[in-house]
């Protein structure tokens, strides 16, 4: 898995998959349990020493399944069951959701999370992101502003109606013919703030794209704001609460998730920057105090444990910074907070200050 | 019952001549009622062609306290070795506690140049002979079973009918066997075990309803030895049976073979080619096997009356394990010399271990861990799922090498059959896992850098999303 | 204003109670009364605090209107009032509540503004803190606004998120804009927007002959990849799980014009599936004076306790223990037809749930062929 | 001391016999220092212009063990009535406990055709006059309060200074006033109560700095009557009385208002007209009052030394609470009868209940109920969103209809001054509603289509009952 992976096409993935039962069934044949090895990949490490190899795409071990144990040999099921499913969906070139597919056997997958992982297994062994699969996630994310593409053959022109939210697509890899004025992307946390920004027309004012991932962005948004972040050579921002969550949100973002570390190098946004909130924010804007809430002990462990991924230390030294000082403050406070005052603050003071701020740092 | 053990010592001293000698040899057991000044007495007379006696064996034989109940203590000996000219006999009087009191030396007499050895020995009891014969009848009968190389054991009872008129009645004879090259102690004892299983443990006659052919027995045996000291090396040898009595389904199963359904085990025991209660150092031995690596839960081990009896839960219903443990000296000495408990248990546990793997080994299926019989309730799901896979393909030259590979007909397969076939590839692989010792499985090839599951992260990230109708509320709008 | 106010709010001479969609101004109208009426008994000889008169929103108020010409029947509210009174003490702060949250959509009004739920809070945690301690009390609050000002909680300048989708054989147009063919928007359907009052001014167009109601969105992109809707000439909406206003708003939108396509509705087999029905077909309490007024009657198509021939039994679950909640409340609904109830018992009795994608172990195509062939046998209850 | 009680049972029976008289009377107490053989004694005179006595109110005296220490328990009594020719003079002993054997007649002396009446009862005691006389003074003080009608009172003491010289010096004396028609005793209590706070119930002058004016001042009262037997009528009357001495802050307090700001309120107690120690059934009665209906605490109610003493919680800093409370018959006898305590306790908390309730009703915002009280938090909050709203109205007319309708000036108003006087609106209606009886609430305003209260919930309904538009699954249809 060296290197940057082409991208397979149906038929390559298809002829995989054959090679895969293929070698099963060999072992089978010959009287021995089939062998799986599964490599591991990782975002991140707890080792802030710089000889750390997360994010360098390497496997970092492998799970081999066999038939020895029992957890493996489920996990070998429901691999094989939501490959059979995979194999159908490429042949017959359709496309389900982890939903469809964990829906389809209940009571065997006995849980969401247990497709997932299968899903994540078989794009491991067959070298392949998830949607190289046909297998998609409803996309929740959320899109307005100067953009304009098509999808399998529909238009999609936000441009028309730029405070108008779209629907990320679902099918990203059939997104075409981008064609966009906007001078940078802003991707909110949640929709609450997309809302706010639509109502105060925000892109008929400011000539940009906004995403929201609503909350955790799923594969879809963030294949999306990949794809046009490569596309249109803008820069990015985010803006998300002033807590761990939303700090990890925003990481999810730059750095991609642990579970599909695999496919890391396709879904992260490297370019990304972080344009708020910031705890320094609360007093620079003076928020009122009621919207501001200590950290709970949870919090607290979740700063914690963000403050030792080893990709902060090595890429985002700043924002980990920014981090311990939210530890230090022991506050935190949502975007909302930022309206409080005057509805339109956000879009007429603290988004234009912020932006400007950003982008002659960037130049 | 005491003259029964005296008998059973006495024959089991006559095995040891016989094995000292060498050659092949016989032992005859004869029963006779006599009647001696109208009271009725049984005369046992114990005779083998052996090597003759020192007559240590005689003074050491031991007699419990109530051993002279029905019987004066007496023993009449008769022995001559094969370099001697004449023949000696003796009187021993067991009652006389001190060994060197015991012996009383009676006049010779000549052997005409006759050359041969042996040893008659012979007492008469107050005893039923009926009973006493029964006795003997079962203890040679578990004798047998060893199938001995070159030695014949015969019974013989004598008994007069009401006429006074002497009938003769051989109650068990067997023939000298030529031991073929390839065989050994413990291939004879699982020969025997063959034949007692097919007799349903009991009968004279082999079951021919339940065992028409021997493809229903999986027999497996072990072996475990080892020096004691000097020349001296102790010797287990276990054989282990498993009969599935498939044919005798509830439907038609006679009364007379309902003890083959019976889930216990008496573990059949023997010590210097003579059967012999349970000792405990094998007792230790066989509580403490990890029987679940084989699919067998013993519900409980008694020791009951000088014998082991096993009673398993969960065993299929047709089916019986029998079990038979052997531990003889390489040494052969008349009387045998034994010590070595410590060592006889550890023996006994590695010759069972190797007979249940010798028997997984040998048979498919067979004795499966219960690990493995969980991980078995995956194969229909994985058959079903690869079947697809090869059947849902939408390339024929991929479906055909499939079914080459499984050797099956090129062409339409059916599912069902396919799916059986790659079922039973993985059972069988599963149990192919299941026989190899621990610890030699696939690791060597793996190279893990890391542990194993930590790194292991909640689900959430990805599936945050709309959900049905459970995550309605969110507030976050 | 005083008579508007008692015509129009107070003594309404219907026998509905229903929150209407107004524009800002009728909105801000009705606060306005609200606040004259206010001063003006607080002026009066006879000083007082008014109770603040909102309509009640729970089962006791609950009546069933059965259609006597039509199968159409759904739940309402009646006029009974349960009141905001300053004058009890552990209602006083909820008095206060209500008036605080009128005030703050008046200001938003005004400003001809939209604010989230979210927002809302944070503004009214700000102003007034020591009333408004969690969502929970702002979101409650904005429904005590609304069953008093009759009026939807959208009026009140509040934006709901969207989360209805439709696609399908249906033109949609707003005035002066584009027409958007729902028939070509993708896999993710043409989103439905949370603004009434546009959704209230499109234009229609159609040539479908059914309205396919679908609780899940998953299964709702499956069938309009597989442009479902061409093979059965339909309409595909989905509110992603329990529906939202907007949804239902739209969806009888489209039944008032065009009121010969019937509505059918696939759902998972269980009582939750059915209580998403249920909301769609007869409007529920827990929307308020916003729930029945868009009823619509929908027919159930699937999953129902005849198809479970078709799903194996690996592919069933437990009911959870929620299931059996809902079940009970289902159950004991006077409104609910027999041969539903009986579809309920069934679920209970077997103690298990069933859903629609249960129906993919007989390959993705599957559930086409079987919404067809259900639909075609007029095989819904 | 026993003097000093002899002469208020005796002020209290000529008051009696001056109320049973009809006619405008006259009650003098004349204490004079006397010296007899070098003692010095102090003769005390009570005269009353009232019906003549018939006698059996001092045969039926009573006196304490201890009353003869230092006096002779001699009474010397002249007495006459309206139709009397003669004036009678007795002696009565009361050390004689048998009531007719107390009294010893003396001569008469006659009338000379003058027409009147009245009495004069005088003894002397050891006890030093300045002590009786401070006695006297405050006893007659209370009864001043009472205000009655026709009864004028004077306290006059005879001192002689060093050269023997005699001085009179008149302590107190009131005028007669003239009933005028709307008056009434209650009324006259009031009144008389009012004097008394406005100095500071010590002083003999009224406190201006406190009590320029009246307006500090709000009074209520209260009446109940009850027919006990006959023509026998009993009734309580009761004022109450806060003062609010505002004027009096700490800052410009002067020690002598100092008394004013405690938070007690001793009660004064008449019976018949006459100031009494609180009898038990009104220490019940005051007991069970529900104060907290009118806001008031009471921390402690102690009955030290003959008076009821309350100890307010949570009363503000500058107030106080005066309680005057009189019970008496209707029929005026001589001695008094009284009896039904429970009629009593009955009246007394009726009275006061009523006299509270007048308070609160006539005054806005006197004795609220904690309840109102706890309203009245929320009306700074309400007043701010009324008028936010009014103000962040962009129709100029619907401003305009709001300022008219709280009679305020059209056009620009200030926020602060809309929001005063929405809130005193408020304030208002909340003390309003604390004054009607319950029951009698705002309900009418709101327009029940079917009946009254069968729809309403208790509160948690309301509360939390409902979902919002998002949860679907609490469907409770
Ligand atoms: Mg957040
Ligand atoms: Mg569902």
């Amino acid at each position: 898995m060296e290197g940057k992976r082409s991208t397979p096409t149906p038929s390559d993935l298809i002829q995989k998959i054959r090679e895969f039962s293929r070698s099963i069934l060999v072992d089978l044949c010959n009287g021995r349990s089939p062998v799986i090895f599964i490599n591991k990949f990782r975002t991140y490490c707890k080792n802030s020493a710089e000889n750390c190899f997360c994010s360098s795409n390497v496997p970092v071990g492998a799970k081999v399944l066999t038939l020895r144990k029992q957890p493996h040999a489920h996990r070998i099921d429901v691999l094989l069951r939501v490959l059979l499913i995979v194999q159908q969906l490429l042949q017959e070139n359709k496309h389900a959701s982890k939903r469809d597919i964990y829906y389809t056997y209940p009571s065997v997958f006995s849980d969401q999370s247990v497709v997932d992982r299968a899903i994540n297994d078989i794009c491991i062994v067959l070298k392949c992101s998830r949607h190289n699969l046909n297998v998609v996630s409803v996309a929740k994310g959320l899109v307005m502003g100067w953009v304009r593409y098509s999808e399998g053959g529909k238009k999609f022109d936000c441009i028309s109606s730029p405070n108008t939210a779209q629907p990320v697509p679902v099918q990203v890899e059939d997104v075409q013919d981008i064609l966009s004025f906007a001078e940078y992307i802003l991707v909110v946390e949640k929709e609450s703030v997309f809302q706010r920004l639509a109502n105060d027309k925000f892109c008929s004012l400011n000539r940009c794209i906004v995403i929201t991932g609503r909350g955790y962005p799923d594969v879809p948004t963030r294949r999306f704001l990949r794809l046009l972040a490569e596309k249109l050579h803008i820069p990015v921002y985010c803006l998300v609460d002033s807590d761990p969550y939303g700090f990890d949100i925003l990481a999810t973002y730059r750095f991609g998730s642990l579970e599909m570390a695999y496919d890391v190098e396709f879904l992260c946004v490297p370019n990304i920057c972080w344009l708020g909130a910031f705890t320094s924010d609360y007093e620079k804007f003076a928020l009122p105090s009621q919207c501001l809430l200590p950290l709970t002990t949870e919090d607290k462990n979740k700063i914690e444990a963000l403050l030792q991924r080893c990709y902060l230390q090595h890429e985002e030294p700043h924002w980990r910074l920014e981090l311990q000082r939210m530890q230090e403050k022991g506050v935190k406070f949502e975007i909302e907070a930022l309206s409080v005052n005057s509805l339109s603050f956000l879009t007429k003071e603290y988004l234009p200050s912020k932006i400007q701020c950003m982008s002659q740092l960037v130049r | 019952m005491e003259v029964t053990n005296l008998s059973k010592q006495l024959i089991s001293l006559a095995v040891q001549r016989c094995r000292l000698s060498g050659d092949p040899c016989r032992i005859s057991v004869f029963l006779r009622q006599i009647t001696v000044s109208d009271s009725v007495f049984t005369q046992i007379s114990i005779s083998d062609t052996g090597v003759g006696s020192c007559l240590k064996e005689f003074q050491e034989l031991k007699i419990g306290y109530n051993g002279f109940a029905e019987w004066d203590g007496m023993l009449s000996v008769t022995t001559t070795s094969l370099g001697d000219s004449e023949i000696f006999h003796y009187k021993v009087n067991l009652k006389e506690n001190a060994p060197n009191k015991r012996l009383i030396k009676l006049p010779s007499s000549p052997k005409k140049n006759a050359v041969f050895s042996g040893t008659e020995v012979s007492t008469s009891s107050a005893e039923d002979m009926e009973l006493l014969l029964a006795d003997m009848s079962s203890f040679l009968r578990k004798m047998i079973i060893l199938k001995m190389h070159n030695i014949a054991i015969e019974l013989v009872a004598e008994s007069r009918d009401e006429h006074g008129l002497q009938h003769e009645k051989v109650v068990l004879a067997t023939e000298l066997t030529l031991p073929s090259p390839k065989s050994s102690n413990v291939l004879q004892l699982a020969s025997g075990l063959e034949d007692y299983v097919c007799k349903h443990r009991n009968f004279n006659e082999k079951c021919q309803s339940c065992f028409s052919s021997r493809d229903n027995l999986k027999v497996g045996n072990g072996q475990a030895c080892r020096q004691k000291h000097g020349n001296d090396a102790l010797t287990v040898e276990v054989v282990i049976i498993i009969s599935d009595n498939e044919l005798l389904g509830p439907s038609n199963s006679s009364p007379s073979c309902l003890k083959a359904f019976e889930s216990k085990t008496e573990v059949l025991y023997y010590r210097e080619f003579s059967p012999c209660s349970v000792h405990q150092s094998a007792v230790k031995a066989l509580g403490s096997i990890k029987w679940n690596k084989y699919g067998l839960t013993p519900r409980s081990i008694s020791d009951e009356e000088n014998s082991l009896v096993f009673e398993w839960e969960n065993l299929p219903p047709n089916t019986h394990i029998d079990i038979a443990l052997h531990s003889y000296d390489k040494q052969v000495t008349v009387p045998p010399l034994r010590q070595g408990i410590q060592l006889e248990t550890k023996l006994v546990k590695e010759a069972i271990s190797l007979a249940l793997d010798d028997l997984k080994e040998r048979y498919t299926g067979a004795l499966l861990s219960d690990h493995a019989l969980k991980i078995h309730n995956y194969a229909p799901d994985l058959a079903r799922s690869i079947s697809g896979l090869i059947l849902s393909s939408n390339d024929p030259n991929f479906r055909d090498e499939c079914f080459s590979l499984l050797g099956m007909q090129i062409g339409n397969v059916e599912g069902e059959l396919l799916e059986k076939c790659i079922k039973g590839k993985i059972i069988s692989a599963i149990d192919m896992n299941d026989r190899k010792p621990p610890g030699l499985g696939c690791k060597a090839a793996v190279p893990f850098l890391f542990g194993d599951d930590h790194f292991q992260e909640p689900e959430y990230m990805d599936e945050y999303d709309e959900g049905e109708e459970d995550s309605c509320n969110l507030m976050d709008f | 204003m005083w008579e508007l106010f008692q015509s129009s709010l107070l003594f309404s001479h219907q026998q509905l109670c229903y929150a209407d969609i107004l524009s800002p101004s009728q909105v801000r109208a009705r606060i306005e009364v609200a606040v004259l009426n206010f001063l003006k008994i607080l002026n009066s000889p006879n000083p007082e605090i008014t109770d603040l008169p909102l309509t009640s929103r729970n089962s006791k108020n609950t009546n069933v209107y059965r259609g006597l010409m039509s199968d159409n029947s759904h739940i309402f509210l009646s006029h009974s009032f349960s009141k905001r009174s300053m004058m009890r003490e552990n209602a006083a702060k909820a008095f206060v509540r209500v008036w605080k949250v009128m005030e703050m959509c008046y200001q938003i009004l005004v400003e001809e503004k939209r604010v989230t739920q979210r927002e809302l809070y944070y503004k009214l945690l700000c102003t007034s803190s020591e009333y408004f301690s969690s969502q929970t009390q702002v979101n409650r609050t904005v429904q005590d606004v609304v069953a008093l000002l009759h009026c939807s909680r959208y009026s009140l300048g509040i934006m709901a998120s969207t989360r209805g989708l439709i696609a399908g054989r249906l033109l949609l147009q707003e005035p002066n804009r584009e027409v958007v063919d729902c028939s070509v928007c993708g896999s993710s359907g043409h989103p439905i927007s949370g603004d009434l009052s546009m959704l209230e001014s499109l234009s229609m167009k159609t040539d479908a002959r059914y309205i396919i109601v679908i609780e899940k969105h998953a299964i709702f992109q499956r069938l309009v990849e597989d442009c479902f809707f061409n093979q059965v000439p339909s309409i595909l909406i989905t509110a992603k799980g329990c529906p939202d206003l907007a949804t239902r708003f739209l969806l009888h939108k489209i039944t008032k014009a065009f009121p010969n396509l019937p509505i059918l509705a696939l759902v998972d087999w269980n009582p939750a599936g059915l209580s998403i029905l249920c909301t769609f077909k007869y409007g529920s309490i827990g929307m308020g004076l916003e729930a029945y007024k868009y009823a619509c009657n929908v027919r159930w198509l699937g999953v129902r306790g005849d198809d479970l021939q078709l799903i194996p039994e690996e592919s069933m679950a437990p009911l959870k223990p929620k299931d059996k909640q809902i079940a009970k409340s289902l159950t004991s609904m006077e409104i609910l037809p027999d041969d539903y109830k009986e579809e309920l018992s069934l679920m209970v009795q077997r103690g298990q749930r069933a859903e629609i994608e249960a129906l993919y172990c007989h390959g993705y195509d599957f559930l086409g062929k079987y919404l067809a062939k259900k639909i075609v046998q007029a095989d819904y209850i």
